[in-house]
């Protein structure tokens, strides 16, 4: 594997057409998604729903990543990963990541052209069944096919559920994993929000008790889409998270070129000078693994690329919000600036499909590092 | 010696309890009662709840009166009146502010707040732009206070305000006793980031305070707020606790009762920040033993600093190890706790919450400015306000 | 449009080699006329061993020729000429200069050193204290340089010097292409902590330099020498490399060769320092990609920080790996290397190596003062010396 | 094991009988251990045997762990951690280290009366022959008892076996560890210099073929006694660490109060200053886990105190050199500067007697921290 120069033919740069696409999110975003009107979600309030439509219908994100012969814009993971960061510099509370990124990953993979439509349309905002910290590494179906067809299960912390009119489920049979189609409103299926840390990706517990489905994949094909599935989420998120953590050092560097202590700029003492270049780098390197990782979506090299993002762009998004509170003192600490609702976002998404651990034991495998 | 002295203390706390019997004296006759005699703090003079002693002794006394079920404070409620507002009073107060103020202090009847940090003078308390007016025998106090603990509880608040504008920033400060009941003192809630509101906003609009309670000259609050601060410092971390207090005992109990959380790269993560957390003990211990005197140097500043950093990483750790339990948070209503435990709620809660203690108590930015420049002696910084370079924390 | 540029390269390729049939022209000879073919660095202009490209066409030149057996130069031993003198005598030298200096450069034929730095100007170099005074037609040069890199085998240095000592520091010096076998020029080697002399110290005594050897202006060296640090730091970081190239592969290696050193702890260091090589890497290829232009901006100083890092990281962890091999260590005697390769030698040395990683070619502190203050437009430091901040690092 | 304080009852401070030893050692190594001196032995020189033997005799700190009916100086571990404080502090070529804290605490364990008083007359300098890497936890014999009685084996790396005048040999028979004392001139024994990455400890490789012994310690004592060795020495190297790391910290600091660069004292730029102040907060807790090893000697947390010891001090002492090294840029880098003297004992150091990751697997086992 050390022959090849991974990534040398993969542009990492923004092509014009994403960046055109970046513009038109940032600017819906500016108006409908500012940091007061997502800090309501966290009292029960916010954006929700009308930005969402906007987005997903308005805009065309909710089939991006579909082909054009199913209703979708036929673009490709560098573009969905354009989106992610603008969504994550805004810590938008809208499923785009879960529906139109992992469902309909999902639902690709099960060659089911009706549902990728819906999903494609907007008319249909889908989610896919598992617990949010899992990695493509680490799936095991927690939903199980009963003798009379039902599902049956409890699934925690699902990100997406509550916005979701369909659900994807994997589900375990004696010869494998299969993945099933839910209706949302099933009386069978029971969703509970949780209190979450990021109410701007709100999880909810999901409770199956004889829920109505139908079979997309078979327990041939099951395990493989919903790995896929997860694998391009998780190499997705990793723009998200540049987006965050890209957003936390731009309002800290703001924030204190502006500020004075002691006489001085705050921005010109020589150590947060350092800590903000360290930062800056991280990030640049953050989004140089996130631009590989989305790049390399139809590569062989993508767990590699995914596990990678997951492992690196996890920390610094972590690191980013975290300096970004410190950096600002006492401000940074109050409900009314936006540095907590990165904070939140930025700690749920490092165990979000696979913490950095995980991935990095995952990594050790594919590059040939055994433990022992 | 120390036995003759312990024998000492043994009979005054008899004579304490024979007097005050706790099974039938109430909760405050006895505190009262305990602090006239001396064995409230034993290092404070006599006639102030105290006998002059060694502050070691202390613990002693308090053994003898918990082994006899004595009643005692909560003193969690009143870390900020023990922890500073007492050393502040005793190197600083009049007598008359001292025999006025400490023992209802002591026994807990009148909590304290310290209104020092303001929202254009976080770290830098010369800026304080609170503005003090004298006008015959009191002073007219206006001006924003933020960051304040336990505002709405408090009787009394540590006030720092500018009495001179025209002297350079550091020198037109003086310190006030200020009453929080006094008309013009409104406490309006802050919430953090945490949901709850842990600390209070205080407005102060044409507050009297009678000269009577300054403390120490005019203009020469910034040196008496300076001991107040070196005091929370010490106060913030307490020195001597045993192994796996704090943060680390959280973390390796749900490492302990979660086998099925463990994975090895979060294990190496847990050892490595184990052996640092033992070793910030020790470091606090050693710290401990040095302090014989009642003035804590600087050094204090390094533990502060450690406890920070490694709270903070062990509880963003903790959430690492919960995975999906860690996606959950208690509860964002916002609340006015009554006490905060910063090991207390759920591991989101603590993550949220100990981004705190690198800002609260003096930043870890400020107290790294104060280690290099008063224990490595390393040149202060340039200011472009003023020819002295002081530097003091708030929050 | 590509297709057709290619096509006219490969045509001047088969033209060199039909001239100079490598089989039977003796390498320098091949080489020259290479140049002289405008095939030796395509975007050079023509006439100075290029035919004005784009420099992406590079590879493709090298590629043919390589295929054809053409004989090439070492180019590692000419990293200082190729890297840093030959893009600044480009853009500032005459045309004189370029004509005289470019093509044995690139050939080979003569090895450039930098005379930057000096004893009391490391990292600040508008320091420099090597005196150049005017004498009709030449200038006299007296001084010490330090910490330069094959002076001994060097034929021409790249030579700052103060050429008004009544200006501000930055603005009195000057450029000079030095004739490192003149009269006056003594280089002694400089012993380090690996043991051998891989740089040199050079006294200058009177040493008469050419006006004509100047570069730039009097007065303007300091934009001169930016010029060719800003290359110096491209130079020192190849930025699209193979996975695992350099220090990692090193270390990744020994993992995978010894399975009997292998304890989780250190497996968990080694999968960090992994992701984070990879993610410079492809940080190093993004910003490849986005280098259009020959003139690199400040951003490669980012790359050059953690590749820095990282090696002293990885070469430190794999001393902890090798465990007792890592107490061995091949020689100590001073010898004076005839090529430096930071992930050759045993472990020891590449550790001890690693530490100049983050000091040569700028300090890693005066990198993150650049990236703050032209990257994230933070403000300059006070400087005491002078109304303008300019900061400027050697090593 | 929480219910304790553990070291509450320890002291932690220093004596003032310790402040006095300290004074003459450093006086001692002011004149004759300098750093042009030490930077001798890597090309062969050095202050060598006469300095050790004027430390071992004059001093009389070849006995100072040996009790006073044994002709020793009937000090606790907390003295000679003083000592070895000092001897980190100059980068002191001596073996006390060696012979003194792990070869006395085997002849101790080995109760025999000759040996120990030989060692703590400073007639004879001893070494255990165990690789210097090896660590409390991780011993096992190299070196087997022949059939006729003879030793046989190799052993890499042992510490202070050039200076030894007797070897004490772990040694494995079918019924465990045996420990065996060797004359250093027994023909059946051959000490090989090794080029060492720390010529101030430089290291050597043994091979034994049919060496002559005598028994010290049969298998029902050995290993323990060899264990317990290493850990004091584990234990009581922390403490030359501390003097290692407290020495680049004085170094750093001088020389960055005298220079000027960008028109300022280097040591006022507020990234160097937190930096330092860093670095200053790591010596102070590295002080006082080494200063807990050293008093808790005797006390059954021993295993613990010695293990974070090294797993903490190691790593600040070589932090320490390497920040030295940067922080003075390119002078650090020579070989007139002593910098580097610290930085390749520091790193040696990191290597002995257990890394840092051994003793963290080691702390694991011990503080319940189980890794599955």
């Amino acid at each position: 594997m050390n022959s090849r120069a991974q990534g040398a033919d993969l542009d990492l740069l923004y092509s014009d057409v994403e960046d055109a696409l970046r513009e038109s999110v940032r600017a819906l975003l500016s108006s409908r998604c500012t940091a007061q009107q997502v800090t309501t979600v966290y009292d029960g309030g916010g954006p929700g729903g009308r930005l969402w439509r906007s987005l997903a219908v308005d805009l065309e994100l909710a089939g991006l990543l579909v082909p054009e012969e199913h209703g979708g814009a036929g673009a490709s993971a560098r573009e969905a990963a354009v989106v992610l960061e603008e969504l994550g510099r805004f810590v938008a509370p809208v499923p785009f990541l879960t529906s139109s990124v992992i469902s309909v990953s999902a639902a690709l993979a099960a060659g089911d052209g009706t549902v990728t439509a819906r999903l494609a349309s907007g008319e249909w905002t889908g989610a896919l069944a598992v617990p949010l910290t899992t990695g493509p590494a680490s799936f095991t179906p927690a939903v199980r096919v009963d003798a009379d067809g039902t599902l049956r299960g409890r699934v925690a912390v699902v990100a997406g559920a509550i916005e979701a009119d369909v659900l994807l489920v994997p589900a375990a049979t004696a010869a494998g994993t299969e993945l099933h189609l839910v209706m949302a409103d099933d009386p069978g299926i029971r969703i509970t929000p949780v209190v979450s840390l990021d109410m701007t990706r709100q999880v909810a517990d999901l409770e199956l008790s004889g829920a109505a489905s139908r079979r997309l994949l078979d327990s041939s094909t099951g395990e493989t889409a919903v790995r896929g599935a997860l694998r391009l989420g998780a190499a997705l998120l990793a723009s998200e998270q540049v987006g965050v953590a890209d957003s936390c050092l731009q309002l800290t560097v703001d924030y204190l070129r502006q500020r004075r202590q002691f006489g001085r700029v705050v921005a010109g003492f020589q150590a947060v000078k350092h800590r903000l270049a360290d930062l800056w780098a991280q990030v640049e390197s953050a989004r140089a693994v996130a631009r590989y990782a989305a790049a390399a979506a139809g590569d062989p090299d993508l767990p590699v690329a995914a596990s990678l993002a997951q492992a690196y762009c996890s920390e610094v998004a972590v690191l980013a919000a975290e300096e970004c509170v410190q950096l600002h003192g006492g401000i940074g600490m109050t409900w009314e600036y936006p540095a907590h609702l990165y904070l939140k976002r930025a700690k749920a998404d490092q165990l979000a499909l696979g913490n950095a651990a995980a991935h990095l034991t995952h990594l050790a495998e594919l590059v040939n590092l055994p433990s022992g | 010696m120390d036995e003759t002295l312990r024998t000492d203390l043994r009979t005054r706390v008899e004579e304490l309890l024979a007097e005050h019997d706790p099974a039938t004296t109430g909760p405050l006759e006895f505190l009262r009662a305990r602090f006239d005699a001396g064995l409230a703090w034993v290092h404070f003079p006599g006639g102030l709840g105290g006998l002059g002693l060694p502050r070691r002794h202390q613990p002693f006394v308090a053994e003898l009166l918990a082994a006899a079920g004595a009643p005692d404070r909560d003193r969690r409620r009143l870390t900020i009146g023990l922890g500073m507002a007492a050393p502040t009073i005793l190197a600083y107060g009049t007598e008359e502010q001292q025999r006025r103020f400490l023992r209802p202090l002591w026994t807990g009847e009148e909590v304290w707040c310290q209104l020092f940090s303001e929202p254009g003078a976080g770290s830098d308390l010369a800026a304080v732009a609170t503005r003090a007016s004298r006008d015959g025998d009191t002073w007219v106090v206006n001006g924003q206070k933020v960051w304040t603990s336990v505002a709405h509880k408090a009787r009394w608040g540590m006030l720092l305000a500018r009495t001179d504008p025209a002297v350079p920033k550091h020198a037109g400060l003086t310190y006030f006793l200020c009453d929080m009941t006094a008309p013009g003192v409104e406490v309006r809630p802050l919430r953090q980031l945490t949901g709850e509101a842990e600390f209070d906003e205080v407005f102060l609009s044409d507050v009297r305070i009678p000269d009577a309670h300054r403390v120490g000259a005019a203009g020469e609050g910034w040196r008496v707020a300076h001991a107040t601060l070196m005091n929370e410092r010490i106060a913030l971390g307490d020195l001597a606790p045993p192994r796996e207090s704090g943060m680390i005992g959280v973390v390796a109990g749900t490492w302990r009762d979660r086998p099925d959380l463990r994975t090895p790269g979060l294990h190496a993560k847990l050892l490595w920040l184990w052996a640092e957390a033992e070793a910030a003990r020790l470091t606090g211990l050693r710290l401990h033993q040095k302090l014989e005197s009642d003035h804590p140097g600087p050094e204090g500043s390094a533990v502060k600093l450690a406890l920070a950093r490694l709270a903070q990483q062990l509880s963003g750790l903790e959430l690492e190890l919960l995975g999906a339990d860690g996606l959950r948070y208690a509860d964002w209503t916002m609340t006015q706790p009554d006490l905060v435990e910063l090991t207390g709620g759920d591991a989101g809660y603590r993550y949220l919450r100990a981004k705190g203690n690198s800002i609260e108590g003096g930043t870890s930015e400020i107290l790294r400015n104060i280690i290099a420049e008063r224990v490595l002696g390393l040149p202060r910084e340039p200011r472009a306000d003023s020819g002295v370079a002081g530097q003091e924390p708030a929050r």
